[in-house]
C-alpha cells in the first residue's frame, strides 16, 4: 500500500505547488498554468483513489476535469488578453486598482 | 350651614382669580373691591362659623369636599375640620388679613403690579386657609406649599430686581428644605395610622401602639418641616432676605400668619408630641436658642424691617418653646397675641417708609414723633406690648410661657427659664431702641426727605390704630384657658402661687430694665451705644455678621452641590467616563474598519495568498489530532 | 362600531393618514399640516372614547384584537387596552394634535415629510403601548427610531448628524440585547407542549430558571434602562434633545421616554419576577442616583432645552423608584409621574421651542426678564415650572408624592427586618423635591426675572404668545391641574391592572396595600 | 422514469435550455444585433412558473438516479432564484447590453438549477462550475473599463483556486468513502479519520469562497465594484442564494462536526464582523453591497448550523428577503454613467431631487440593517432563532452583537440621502424606465414578505 500512499503525498504536492505557484509568479500567463497544475495534483490523486478502490465514479470525474478545465482557460485568455491590451504587462502588480 | 368651611376657604380663591385676570383691564376701584371686599367677607364668615361651633356644644364641625384618591384600602379625603383652635387661627388669619388689604391700597398705590399684588395676597389667604382648615396632613401639606408659592411671588413682587427675585427663590428653597423633613415624617405617621387625618393620627398615636422611637422620629421630621416655615434655627435664614417683599407682605406673611404654620403643626399633632419627650425637649431648646440668638441679632441691626424680622424668629422662638414644655395652649395664646403687635409694628414701619420716601436705614431717621403723631403712638403701643409691659397682650402671653418654661412637668427646666428671660430682657432693649432711634432724639434725616415726611393716609394710620387696640386688650381674652379643653396645659412641677406672682413680677421688672437701658443708651442718636460697642468691637462684627450663617451655608451646601454637579457629574460621569467611553469604542471601530479595508490592498497576489493562508489554517485545525 | 374595531382604528388612523398625504401637493403645505392635525384630531377624540368606555376594575384586556400573523412562531397581530397602557395611550393621542399645532410655523422644509415622519412616528409608539404579544411589541419598539431618527436627522440643529446618530446606535444596542433575550423566548415557547403562543399573557406564567431569568432581564433591563433613560446610559438625551426641532423634542419628552418605564412596567418586571426581585436594590439605587444626578445636571446647564432634559432625567428616576417599591401607591405614582412629566417636559419643550423661534438662541445667559417682554409667556412658564417642581394641585405633585410615599411604606418593612438601606434611599429620593425646586427656579429666575433683555427677534418686536400657542399650553394646563386636583378618575382605572402586576412580581407581598 | 416523467422532472431547465438556443439561433440568423430581452424575460417566466407549478403539486423524482433529483425543496430553491433573477434582466435592460448578458445569465440559471437538484458530488461540481464560468464573462461584459476585466480576473483566478479546492475534496470524499454521491458526503462528515476530515473541510471551504467568507471574500468587492450593476446584482443575490442552497442540499439531515462547526462559527463571525465594519468606510455604492454580501453571507452560514428540518425553510426566507431587498437599492440608483451613478457622494440629497428613490433605498437599507418592521428583521429573527434552536445560544448572542455593527452603514446611506445637501452638479438623473419597473417589482415583493412573512414561510 505504500506506493499509493506515495502517489497521494506527489498529488498534494502538485496540489499545493500549484496554489503557492499562483501566489509568488509575476506572469499571469504563469499563473493560470500552475491553476492547471493544481487540477493535474487533483487528477493524480483521482487516479490513485478510482484504482485503489474500483470506484469509477471517479473515473467519470475526471473526465469532467479535463473539460471544465479547458473550458476555464477558454475564458481566462481572453480576459488576460483584455487587461493586457490596457495594462501592458503582464505582470498582476500594475492591475490593482480596484482596492479599499 | 352646610358648605359654610368651603365657602370660606374659596373665597380668597375667587378674589384671586378675579384680580388675576381680570384685574388690569377694569381698574383699581376693581382690584380694591374684590381685594379687601373678600376677606373682610371672609372674616365675617369666620367669625359666623366660629359662633356657630360654639353654639354647637364644642362638637368639630367635619366638612369633606371630595376624594382625592383611593388606592388600594388607602383612601385620601379634602376635607374641612373646625374646632376652636382652626377657628382661632382662622379669625387671626382672615381678620388680620383683612386689616392688612386694606393697609395695601394706601401702601402699594400707584404700583403698576396693583392688581397683581392683591391677587396674590388673596392666593396666599386662601392657601393659609387650607393649611388652617384641612383635616388631613395632605391638605396641611398643600395649604404648606401654596403658602410657600405665595410668598415667593410676593417676596419677589417687584422681579425687575434681581436681588429680590434671588430673595425669593432662597426662601422658597430653604421652605422646600423643611418641606422634605415634613414629607419624610408625613409618611412615618401614615405607614403607622394608615391615614393622613390629623385627629385620628392623635387618636392613634395617644393610644401609645405607636413605639417611642417611631413617635419621636415622627415628630423631629414634622418639626424640621416646622422650622422651615417658622424660620427656626438652622432654616431661618430666609425670613430676613425676606423683607425684599413689600411691608403689608412682611407684615402679614413674614409676622403675623404665615411662619405661625410651624406653630400650628404642632399644636395640632400635639397627640405625636406628648409621646416623644425627647422631641418635645429638642423643639424646647431649639425655641429658645433661636430667640437668643435672634435678639442678639436683632440688636444691631440698622435696617428697621431686619429689626422687626429678627424679632419675629425671636417671638417664633419662644412660642416654639412654649410648645416644646407641652404648654399648646399658651403658644397659641402668644401667636395669638404676636399677631396683632408684630402686624401694627410691621405696618408702623411701612408707614415710616411710606413718610420718609422709601427710606428704610434707621440710622438717618430720628425725630419723627411730632411729625407722624398717629403712627408713633400706635408703634408706642405695640413696642410696649412686645416688650411685656403689663397690661398689654404681650406681658401677658410671654409671661405664661416663661412660668411654664420653669415649672411646666413635661420638660420645664430653670435654664430654659433663665434664657428666656434674658431674652426677654434682650426683646425689650432692641425694640425701645428702635422707637427711640426711630422717633425720638434729634432727626437725623436728609434735608430733602425731611421736607417732604407726611403723615400716612387714614386707610393706614386707621388700621394701626385698630391693631394698636388689639395689642392692648388681646391680653384678656385668655385664649390659653379657652383652648384648655382641646389642648390640655401640661401638670406643673412646682406648684405655688408665690413663685408664679414672683416670676410675674421678676418678668415686668425685666420689660422695665430693658425701657430704661435703651432710653439711656440710645438717648441722643444712639452715641453711647456705639462708644459700647466700640469695646467689643469683634462681637458686634459677629452680630452685624448674623453669625455668618449664610456663608456658611454656601460654602457647606450650595458651593459643594454645584462643584459636584459640575465638576463629577458633568464633566467626569457625562463626559470623560461615559461620552469618552463611547467615542472610544467608536474610534476602535473605525479604526479596524481602516484595517480592514487596508487588507484589501487590490494586489492578486495578496488575495490569492490570504485564500492560501486561510485554507491552511483551516487544515490544520481539521487535522490537528493526526 | 364594536370597540375593538375602534381601538385598531385608533392604531392605524396614522398610517391612514400618512397615504392620505402622499395625495397632496409638496407646495400647499398648509394642506398638509391640516390634513395632519385632523387625523391627530380624530385620533385624540377615538382615544378619550376608548377611554370612557374603558370600565375599571375588570382584570384582563379590553377592546382586544388577536389575528395569526406568524403561524409557525405562533406570533399573533395582538393589541388591546388594559391598565397599564391606557393613560399612555391617552397622553400620546393628546400630546399628537399639540405637537403639530406647535409645529405649524417652526418647520418650513419637507413639511410632507416631517408630517409623515410624525404620524409614522404616532402610529409605532401606539403599537408598542397597545402590543400584546411581545414579537409585535418589539417590532413597534425598533421601528419607532426609524421616524425619530429622521426627525432629529432633518429638521434638527448644527450637530444633528453626531445627535440623532447617537441617539439611533445607543437606543439599538439596548434593542439588540433586548432581540437575543425574545429571540431565546421564542425559541423556548416553541418547546413548550401546545400551541406556541407569544402573548405576553402567556409569557407571564412560563417558569424559567433564576439564572436564566437573571440573563433575560439583564437584556431587556438594558434596552429599558437607556430608553428611561437611567443615569450611566442617559448621555443620548441631552444632545438628542438639543438638536431635535421642537415637535421632536415634545414627542421625545413626552412620550417616547414613558417607552422605557413601560418596558419595565409590563414585561421587565412582570416576566421575570425572581431576577427582578434580585435586581430591585440595584435598580433603586440607579433610580434614586437618577433622581439626584440628573438635578445636579440640569443645575449647572447655560443652555435652557439642556436643562430640561436632564429634569427628565430626574423625573423619571422618581418612576422607576415607584415602579421598584412594588407597592400599590408606588406603582399607581409611578404612571400618574409618567402621564405629568409627558406633560409638563412636553409643555416647557414647545415653551422653549416658542422663545427660540422668535430669538433663536438657547443661551440662558442671552435672556432676561421675560416676565416684562412677554408677560402672558411669563405665566404660562411659570405655570408649568412649579408643576415641575411638583407643587401641589399639580400633576407633578400627584406622581412625586405617591412614589415617594410608596417606596417608604415599600422600604419600611424591610426597615423593621433590619435592612436600612431602601429605607436610606426613599428618605434620599425625598431630597429631590429640593434639588428640583433649585434648578427649576434658577432657570425660571435668569429667564423671567431680573433686567430685561432678549437677543434681537429678526420680525421686528418680540411679539407675545399667538392665539395658537395659548390654546396648545392652556389645553396642557388644564391636563396638568385636572391630573392634580382630581386623580382619582385616572387611579381606578389602572388600579386592577396595577394589582396584577404586584401579583406577578411580589407575590407573597401581595395584598399588603389592600389590609 | 417514463418519457414524460424526465421530461417533468427537469422541466425548468429543460426550458432554460431552449431559451438559451432560441437567442442564440436568432442572434446568428439576424444580421444588426438584436436585443435579447424579450425571449429572455419570456424563458425565465416559463421555468419559473413551471418550477412553482410542480412545487403546487409536490411532484417529485429521480429523472437520474444517483446524480439528479427533484423535490418541492428544489423547486421551491429554483422558483426563488428564477424569480429573483426577473429584476436582474430588467436592469440589463436599461444598460445598452445586447443579446449576450441575458444569454449568460440563462447559462448560469442553468447551472444553478443543475447545483440545487444535484444528487451525487458529480453534480455539485458541474453544477457549480457552470453557475460560475458564465460570471466570469458577465463582470467583463458590462461595460469599457478596464478596472473590469481585473476584476473578471482576480474573480477567476480565486475561482479557479476555488474549484481546484473543491476537487480535491471530491477526490478525498472518494478515497475516504469509496463514492462520489451525497450520501458518501454526508457519511465523511461524520467521519473521524484523516481523508473524511479533510475532504468535508475542503469542500465547505469551497464553498465558503464561493459564498465570499472571510478570508476567502478578497475577490468579492474588486469583482462587484468592477462589474455592471446588473451584474452585480446577479452575484450578489441569485449566485450566493445558490451557493447557500446547494450546500444545505448537501448537508441535508446531517449536522457538521464540532471541528466543523468551530470553524463555520468562527469564520461566520468573523465575516459579519469584517463585512459590517469594513463596509462603513466605503465610497462606493457596489463596494458598500460587497462589504454587506459578505455580512450576510455570514448570517446565512450561521443559519446553516440550525437543526435540519428548519435550515432549508431558514436559508430560502433570508435569500428571499436579502436578494430582494439587494435589488431594491441597486435598482433605485440613479442613472448616469456607470462608474460615476455607484458614488456615494452623489446619493447626497438624493431625496430632494428623486424622493420616490430615496424612499426606496432607504427602505432597503433598513431591511439590510435588520430594522423592523421591514422584512429584514424577520429573516434575521428567524435565523438567530434557528441558531439557538439547536443550543448554540451563545453563538446566537454573539452573532446579534456583531449584526449591532451592521447599523450605521447603512444609517450612513441613509443619512448621505435625507440629510446633507446635494453636490454642486450631479450628472445623474432619476431612475426611469426599466430601472423603475425593476423597482416597482421588488418593492411589491418586499411589501408582501414583509406583511405576510407567515405566508411566504408556510409556502417554503
Amino acid at each position: 500500500m505504500t506506493d499509493a500512499n506515495l502517489l497521494l503525498a506527489v498529488s498534494g504536492m502538485l496540489f499545493a505547488l500549484g496554489l503557492v505557484g499562483v501566489v509568488v509568479r509575476r506572469n499571469l500567463l504563469v499563473m493560470l498554468m500552475f491553476l492547471e497544475l493544481m487540477l493535474n495534483g487533483v487528477l493524480l490523486s483521482l487516479a490513485v483513489f478510482t484504482q485503489l478502490l474500483g470506484a469509477e465514479a471517479g473515473a467519470v470525474l475526471m473526465f469532467l476535469v479535463f473539460v471544465v478545465a479547458a473550458a476555464e482557460i477558454a475564458i481566462a485568455v481572453p480576459i488576460v488578453l483584455l487587461l493586457v491590451r490596457a495594462g501592458h504587462t503582464l505582470d498582476p502588480g500594475s492591475y490593482a486598482g480596484l482596492k479599499g | 350651614m352646610e358648605g359654610m368651611l368651603t365657602f370660606l376657604v374659596l373665597l380668597p380663591l375667587a378674589g384671586f382669580l378675579l384680580n388675576g385676570l381680570l384685574g388690569r383691564r377694569l381698574g383699581t376701584g376693581f382690584v380694591n373691591g374684590v381685594g379687601v371686599g373678600l376677606p373682610f367677607l371672609a372674616f365675617g364668615i369666620a367669625l359666623w362659623a366660629w359662633r356657630t361651633l360654639e353654639a354647637g356644644d364644642g362638637a368639630p364641625i367635619v366638612e369633606t369636599v371630595f376624594t382625592w384618591a383611593v388606592i388600594g384600602e388607602y383612601s385620601f379625603e379634602i376635607a374641612f375640620y373646625l374646632d376652636r383652635l382652626s377657628a382661632v387661627m382662622a379669625l387671626i388669619v382672615t381678620g388680620v388679613g383683612a386689616l392688612i388689604h386694606l393697609y395695601s391700597v394706601g401702601y402699594m398705590k400707584g404700583d403698576e403690579g396693583y392688581a397683581r399684588y392683591f391677587a396674590y395676597l388673596n392666593l396666599f389667604l386662601f392657601f393659609m386657609l387650607l393649611l388652617v382648615l384641612g383635616r388631613s396632613l395632605l391638605v396641611l401639606f398643600v395649604g404648606w406649599e401654596g403658602v410657600g408659592l405665595a410668598s415667593y411671588l410676593l417676596i419677589g413682587f417687584w422681579f425687575q430686581d434681581v436681588a429680590k427675585a434671588r430673595a425669593g427663590r432662597k426662601a422658597f428653597i430653604t421652605n422646600r428644605v423643611g418641606d422634605a423633613g415634613f414629607l419624610l415624617g408625613m409618611f412615618l405617621v401614615f405607614t403607622f395610622a394608615g391615614t393622613l387625618e390629623m385627629d385620628r393620627i392623635n387618636e392613634v398615636f395617644a393610644a401609645g401602639v405607636v413605639p417611642v422611637g417611631v413617635a419621636t422620629a415622627a415628630g423631629i421630621l414634622l418639626f424640621i418641616g416646622a422650622t422651615g416655615k417658622s424660620a427656626q434655627i438652622p432654616l431661618h435664614v430666609w425670613l430676613p432676605d425676606a423683607m425684599a417683599g413689600p411691608t403689608p407682605v412682611s407684615a402679614l406673611i413674614h409676622a403675623a400668619t404665615m411662619v405661625t404654620a410651624g406653630v400650628y403643626l404642632v399644636a395640632r399633632l400635639s397627640g405625636v408630641y406628648l409621646e416623644a419627650p425627647a422631641a418635645s425637649a429638642l423643639i424646647a431648646v431649639i425655641g429658645v436658642l433661636t430667640a437668643f440668638l435672634a435678639a442678639t441679632i436683632a440688636l444691631v441691626q440698622t435696617d428697621i424691617k431686619k429689626v422687626l424680622a429678627y424679632s419675629t424668629i425671636s417671638q417664633l422662638g419662644f412660642m416654639f418653646l412654649a410648645l416644646g414644655v407641652g404648654a399648646y395652649g399658651v403658644a397659641v395664646f402668644h401667636l395669638f397675641t404676636h399677631a396683632f403687635f408684630k402686624a401694627a409694628l410691621f405696618l408702623g414701619a411701612g408707614s415710616v417708609i411710606h413718610a420718609l420716601n422709601g427710606e428704610q436705614d434707621i440710622r438717618l431717621m430720628g425725630g419723627l414723633a411730632r411729625r407722624i403723631p398717629w403712627t408713633f403712638g400706635t408703634f408706642a403701643i405695640a413696642t410696649a406690648a412686645i416688650a411685656g409691659l403689663p397690661p398689654l397682650a404681650g406681658f401677658f402671653s410671654k409671661d405664661e410661657i416663661l412660668w411654664f418654661a420653669l415649672a411646666s412637668g413635661e420638660g420645664g427646666s430653670l435654664s430654659l427659664w433663665a434664657l428666656g428671660s434674658l431674652t426677654a430682657l434682650l426683646t425689650a432693649l432692641y425694640m425701645f431702641r428702635l422707637l427711640w432711634l426711630v422717633f425720638l432724639g434729634r432727626s437725623r434725616m436728609e434735608p430733602d426727605t425731611e421736607r417732604h415726611v407726611h403723615e400716612s393716609p387714614v386707610t393706614m394710620t386707621g388700621v394701626l390704630v385698630v391693631l394698636a387696640a388689639f395689642s392692648v386688650i388681646g391680653g384678656w381674652f385668655g385664649l390659653s384657658h379657652y383652648l384648655e379643653p382641646l389642648l390640655p396645659l401640661p401638670a406643673l412641677r412646682l406648684d405655688s402661687a408665690l413663685l408664679h406672682w414672683a416670676q410675674i413680677g421678676f418678668a415686668v421688672v425685666l420689660a422695665l430694665l430693658g425701657l430704661i437701658g435703651a432710653a439711656w443708651l440710645y438717648r441722643d442718636g444712639g452715641k453711647p451705644a456705639d462708644q459700647l460697642w466700640q469695646r467689643f468691637r469683634r462681637l458686634h462684627r459677629v452680630l452685624d455678621g448674623k453669625y455668618f450663617v449664610d456663608e456658611l451655608y454656601d460654602r457647606l451646601l450650595q458651593r459643594p452641590w454645584r462643584w459636584v454637579s459640575d465638576r463629577v457629574f458633568l464633566r467626569l460621569g457625562d463626559r470623560l467616563l461615559i461620552d469618552g467611553s463611547l467615542h472610544g469604542l467608536a474610534a476602535l471601530a473605525r479604526w479596524s474598519a481602516v484595517a480592514f479595508t487596508r487588507v484589501q490592498s487590490g494586489s492578486l497576489h495578496w488575495y490569492a495568498w490570504m485564500t492560501l493562508f486561510g485554507l491552511v489554517a483551516v487544515l490544520i485545525w481539521v487535522w490537528r489530532y493526526v | 362600531m364594536s370597540d375593538a374595531t375602534a381601538l385598531n382604528l385608533l392604531l392605524f388612523l396614522p398610517v391612514i393618514g400618512g397615504a392620505l398625504l402622499l395625495l397632496l401637493p409638496e407646495r400647499r403645505p398648509e394642506l398638509v399640516r391640516g390634513l395632519s392635525m385632523l387625523v391627530l384630531g380624530a385620533q385624540l377624540v377615538l382615544a378619550a372614547g376608548l377611554y370612557f368606555q374603558f370600565e375599571a376594575g375588570v382584570s384582563g384586556l379590553q377592546f382586544e384584537t388577536r389575528i395569526p400573523w406568524i403561524a409557525a412562531w405562533g406570533v399573533h397581530y395582538h393589541i388591546g387596552l388594559d391598565g397599564l397602557n391606557l393613560l399612555l395611550v391617552l397622553l400620546t393621542a393628546f400630546l399628537g394634535p399639540l405637537v403639530v399645532a406647535g409645529a405649524f410655523t417652526s418647520i418650513t422644509k419637507d413639511v410632507k415629510l416631517f408630517h409623515g415622519m410624525v404620524l409614522f412616528l404616532q402610529f409605532t409608539m401606539l403599537g408598542t403601548f397597545l402590543a400584546q404579544d411581545l414579537f409585535l411589541f418589539y417590532v413597534f419598539w425598533e421601528a419607532m427610531l426609524i421616524p425619530m431618527f429622521l426627525i432629529i436627522g432633518i429638521w434638527g440643529g448644527e450637530r444633528r448628524i453626531y445627535a440623532t446618530l447617537k441617539f439611533f446606535l445607543y437606543t439599538a444596542f439596548g434593542s439588540i440585547l433586548m432581540l437575543a433575550a425574545v429571540v431565546y423566548l421564542a425559541f423556548t415557547v416553541l418547546s413548550q407542549d401546545g400551541t406556541p403562543s407569544f402573548a405576553i399573557a402567556d409569557l407571564y406564567l412560563l417558569e424559567l430558571a433564576v439564572p436564566v431569568q437573571v440573563l433575560l432581564l439583564t437584556g431587556f433591563a438594558l434596552s429599558f434602562a437607556i430608553k428611561v433613560p437611567m443615569v450611566p446610559l442617559h448621555t443620548w438625551l441631552p444632545d438628542a434633545h438639543v438638536e431635535a426641532p421642537t415637535a421632536g423634542s415634545v414627542i421625545l419628552a413626552g412620550v417616547l421616554l414613558k417607552m422605557g418605564t413601560y418596558g419595565f412596567l409590563k414585561l421587565g418586571f412582570p416576566l421575570f419576577p425572581e431576577a427582578a426581585q434580585l435586581a430591585t436594590p440595584l435598580i433603586m439605587t440607579l433610580a434614586v442616583v437618577s433622581i439626584l444626578y440628573g438635578a445636579g445636571l440640569a443645575l449647572v446647564q447655560d443652555d435652557i432645552k439642556k436643562i430640561i432634559a436632564y429634569s427628565s432625567v430626574s423625573h423619571l428616576g422618581y418612576v422607576m423608584l415607584g415602579l421598584v417599591s412594588y407597592n400599590l401607591l408606588g406603582v399607581q405614582g409611578a404612571i400618574i409621574q409618567m402621564v405629568s412629566h409627558g406633560l409638563v417636559a412636553g409643555g416647557l419643550f414647545l415653551m422653549v421651542g416658542m422663545i427660540y423661534e422668535r430669538c433663536h438662541s438657547r443661551d440662558l445667559g442671552a435672556y432676561g426678564g421675560l416676565a416684562k417682554l412677554l408677560p402672558v409667556y411669563s405665566v404660562f412658564f411659570m405655570l408649568l415650572t412649579l408643576a415641575a417642581i411638583g407643587l401641589p394641585a399639580t400633576s407633578g405633585f400627584t406622581g412625586e408624592f405617591l412614589v415617594l410615599l410608596g417606596a417608604f411604606q415599600g422600604a419600611w418593612p424591610l426597615y423593621e427586618q433590619g435592612l436600612v438601606y431602601p429605607l436610606a434611599l426613599a428618605s434620599a429620593a425625598v431630597l429631590g423635591i429640593v434639588l428640583g425646586a433649585l434648578y427649576m427656579l434658577r432657570l425660571a429666575r435668569r429667564l423671567l426675572f431680573g433686567g430685561a433683555r432678549a437677543p434681537e427677534p429678526e420680525g421686528g418686536a418680540l411679539r407675545d404668545l399667538s392665539p395658537r400657542e395659548m390654546g396648545i399650553l392652556a389645553a396642557l394646563i388644564a391636563a396638568i391641574l385636572y391630573i392634580g386636583v382630581l386623580p382619582n378618575e385616572f387611579l381606578q382605572k389602572t388600579e386592577q391592572a396595577v394589582i396584577e402586576y404586584q401579583q406577578r412580581v411580589v407575590p407573597e407581598r401581595v395584598g399588603e396595600g389592600i389590609r | 422514469m417514463t418519457p414524460e416523467g424526465l421530461l417533468l422532472a427537469a422541466l425548468p431547465e429543460h426550458l432554460l435550455l431552449l431559451g438559451i438556443l432560441a437567442i442564440l439561433v436568432t442572434d446568428l440568423v439576424s444580421s444588426r444585433p438584436r436585443d435579447a430581452f424579450l425571449p429572455a424575460l419570456l424563458t425565465l417566466l416559463a421555468a419559473g412558473i413551471a418550477a412553482v407549478w410542480l412545487h403546487g403539486t409536490g411532484h417529485s423524482g429521480t429523472p437520474f438516479p444517483g446524480h439528479f433529483s427533484v423535490d418541492t425543496d428544489a423547486f421551491a430553491a429554483k422558483a426563488l432564484l428564477f424569480g429573483l433573477a426577473v429584476p436582474v434582466l430588467f436592469l440589463a435592460r436599461d444598460e445598452r447590453h445586447e443579446s449576450r448578458f441575458a444569454m449568460l445569465l440563462l447559462a448560469s440559471l442553468y447551472g444553478a438549477g443543475l447545483l440545487l437538484s444535484a444528487d451525487s458530488l458529480l453534480m455539485v461540481f458541474f453544477g457549480l462550475e457552470l453557475l460560475s464560468l458564465p460570471l466570469y464573462a458577465l463582470v467583463v461584459l458590462g461595460f469599457r473599463r478596464p478596472e473590469s476585466a481585473e476584476a473578471a480576473l482576480k474573480y477567476l483566478v480565486l475561482g479557479g483556486v476555488g474549484t481546484a479546492v473543491l476537487l480535491m475534496g471530491l477526490s478525498l470524499t472518494l478515497g475516504a468513502t469509496g463514492g462520489l454521491t451525497a450520501a458518501d458526503f454526508r457519511t465523511a462528515l461524520g467521519g473521524e479519520d484523516l481523508l473524511s476530515r479533510g475532504a468535508v473541510v475542503l469542500v465547505v471551504t469551497a464553498f465558503m469562497l464561493k459564498a465570499a467568507i472571510v478570508p476567502f471574500h478578497a475577490w468579492a468587492p474588486d469583482a462587484y465594484e468592477g462589474a455592471s450593476v446588473p451584474a452585480t446584482a446577479y452575484m450578489a443575490t441569485v449566485v450566493k442564494g445558490a451557493v447557500l442552497l446547494a450546500l444545505v442540499r448537501l448537508f441535508g439531515e446531517a449536522g457538521a462536526g464540532t471541528d466543523l462547526l468551530a470553524v463555520v462559527v468562527a469564520l461566520a463571525l468573523l465575516s459579519i464582523v469584517w463585512g459590517n465594519l469594513a463596509a462603513m468606510r466605503q465610497e462606493g455604492f457596489r463596494r458598500l453591497i460587497a462589504y454587506s454580501s459578505i455580512a450576510h453571507a455570514g448570517y446565512l452560514f450561521l443559519a446553516l448550523l440550525g437543526p435540519a428540518e428548519a435550515r432549508f425553510e431558514t436559508v430560502a426566507f433570508y435569500v428571499i428577503v436579502y436578494g430582494l431587498t439587494n435589488l431594491l437599492a441597486l435598482a433605485c440608483l440613479p442613472r448616469g454613467e456607470d462608474w460615476l451613478r455607484d458614488r456615494l457622494n452623489n446619493l447626497k440629497g438624493l431625496y430632494h431631487r428623486d424622493p420616490r428613490a430615496a424612499i426606496l433605498i432607504a427602505v432597503a437599507m433598513l431591511s439590510l440593517a435588520g430594522i423592523p418592521p421591514f422584512p429584514g428583521f424577520v429573516a434575521k429573527f428567524l435565523v438567530f432563532r434557528t441558531v439557538m434552536e439547536s443550543g448554540l445560544v451563545a453563538v446566537a448572542v454573539a452573532g446579534l452583537v456583531a449584526s449591532y455593527l451592521g447599523i450605521y452603514l447603512y444609517l450612513r446611506v441613509i443619512r448621505y440621502m435625507f440629510m446633507t445637501p446635494a453636490e454642486a452638479h450631479p450628472r445623474t438623473g432619476p431612475t426611469a424606465g426599466f430601472g423603475t419597473a425593476a423597482a416597482l417589482i421588488t418593492l411589491a415583493a418586499v411589501l408582501l414578505v414583509g406583511v405576510f412573512p407567515g405566508v411566504v414561510l408556510g409556502w417554503l
